[in-house]
């Protein structure tokens, strides 16, 4: 499973998707929304996407998940659009037989996403909004 | 491979912009007219030069929705895109 | 939450123990009953407990997480009693504002989780069973 | 602290064994008559002797749900338990 959406993540499918007989341990990260950033308070953030390259990049590395970092089963899913405090903007689930390899490949997948996924997140605050650069 | 957006283009291209760029030059996409430079980095150079928004900016390139380097081909019919620092997670 | 409990564990509500919004991170680690281990086909498990001591000692691996590992909220929950290849045993989730808190401090868990927590499970192949005795 | 699966010893104490050792010692408590040894590994000992189940057998010592060490005292009423090599997770 591999997406960029408008909708809330459905957690449980993205475990579901990573579920199997052989598949002992399952890694799970989600990055919610918090209600502060760089020392400011936040309202809400909005997410951008170049929508089919984001998909395109994800599936990559989640090729590279399986090949080089142990996983078995990786799903990757990113929303977009208007998120409030709490919201799940981005979950990431990898199975493998054996835990080392599972959280392994979690954290491998949530850094590179952050480096290289062309996704950008405005954020809102009380008195303005501004786009997040983080990753050049 | 075509975006879900594009129009064709002829013998020019189209150019999408994200984020803060596109609020900086105050556009979503860019057309660049022929003759096309040969290369990524040249038609950078070329739309820093026509938009002040981008003068200074700091993005990286794709085409045909991959990173792209500065030596790499353009060709018409490519969707290239402006891709500034990302923030998703 | 800190639970040791025969009944299926509820995922959902384990990740809902974490939520805060301060904590725009959290790990989930699931332990789930594999076919096969140590070379041999698994038909099925049983786990027992020592259920107060089990439970006192998920309790002070959670306060240590939160005191030296950065967690910010911990729910730590492991099954008991008959268990079928898929299920899941064990439940490690941990929130905290940045990822690497809750990626080290969900790993922390685990893995110590596995080595002091009095819990044992009872191997059951097609031709016989055995108690696996994995931390001395 | 008192299990929830404990009688009264009066000046005795009860053991709790559990997975492969209660199945070698063919019982999951046992029962230690006065006098009291004075520490764990004291107990532990007289245990070993006693119960041919656990002679060999590798386990840590818990008092009152607690892993406790060979010099910790021994006192009725206390909850003690042999903890086999652990498997959870």
């Amino acid at each position: 499973m591999i997406a960029v959406t408008q909708e809330p993540i459905d957690v449980d499918a993205v475990l579901r998707a990573v579920e199997g007989p052989s598949e002992g341990a399952v890694a799970l990260f989600l990055g919610r929304v918090r209600d502060h950033a760089r020392g400011r308070e936040v309202e809400r953030l909005d997410y951008e996407a170049y929508g089919g390259m984001a998909e395109a990049e994800m599936t990559a590395l989640a090729e590279t998940a399986r090949r080089e970092h142990g996983a078995a089963k990786v799903a990757l899913v990113h929303r977009v659009g208007r998120l409030e405090i709490g919201d799940v903007a981005v979950a990431v689930a990898v199975s493998s037989a054996h835990r080392p390899e599972a959280f392994a490949a979690c954290r491998w997948l949530i850094d590179t996403l952050k480096e290289r996924v062309p996704i950008w997140k405005k954020e809102r605050y009380e008195d303005g909004e501004e786009w997040i650069a983080e990753h050049p | 491979m075509t975006g879900p957006d594009r129009e064709p283009t002829g013998d020019g291209l189209e150019v999408l912009l994200f984020a803060g760029l596109a609020e900086a030059v105050g556009r979503s996409r860019l057309r660049v007219e022929p003759p096309l430079p040969d290369t990524v980095g040249a038609l950078a150079a070329r739309l820093r030069e026509e938009w002040p928004g981008l003068s200074r900016a700091t993005f990286r390139t794709a085409v045909n929705q991959r990173y792209a380097a500065d030596e790499s081909p353009v060709r018409p019919g490519d969707e290239l895109a402006l891709i500034p620092p990302v923030s998703g997670g």
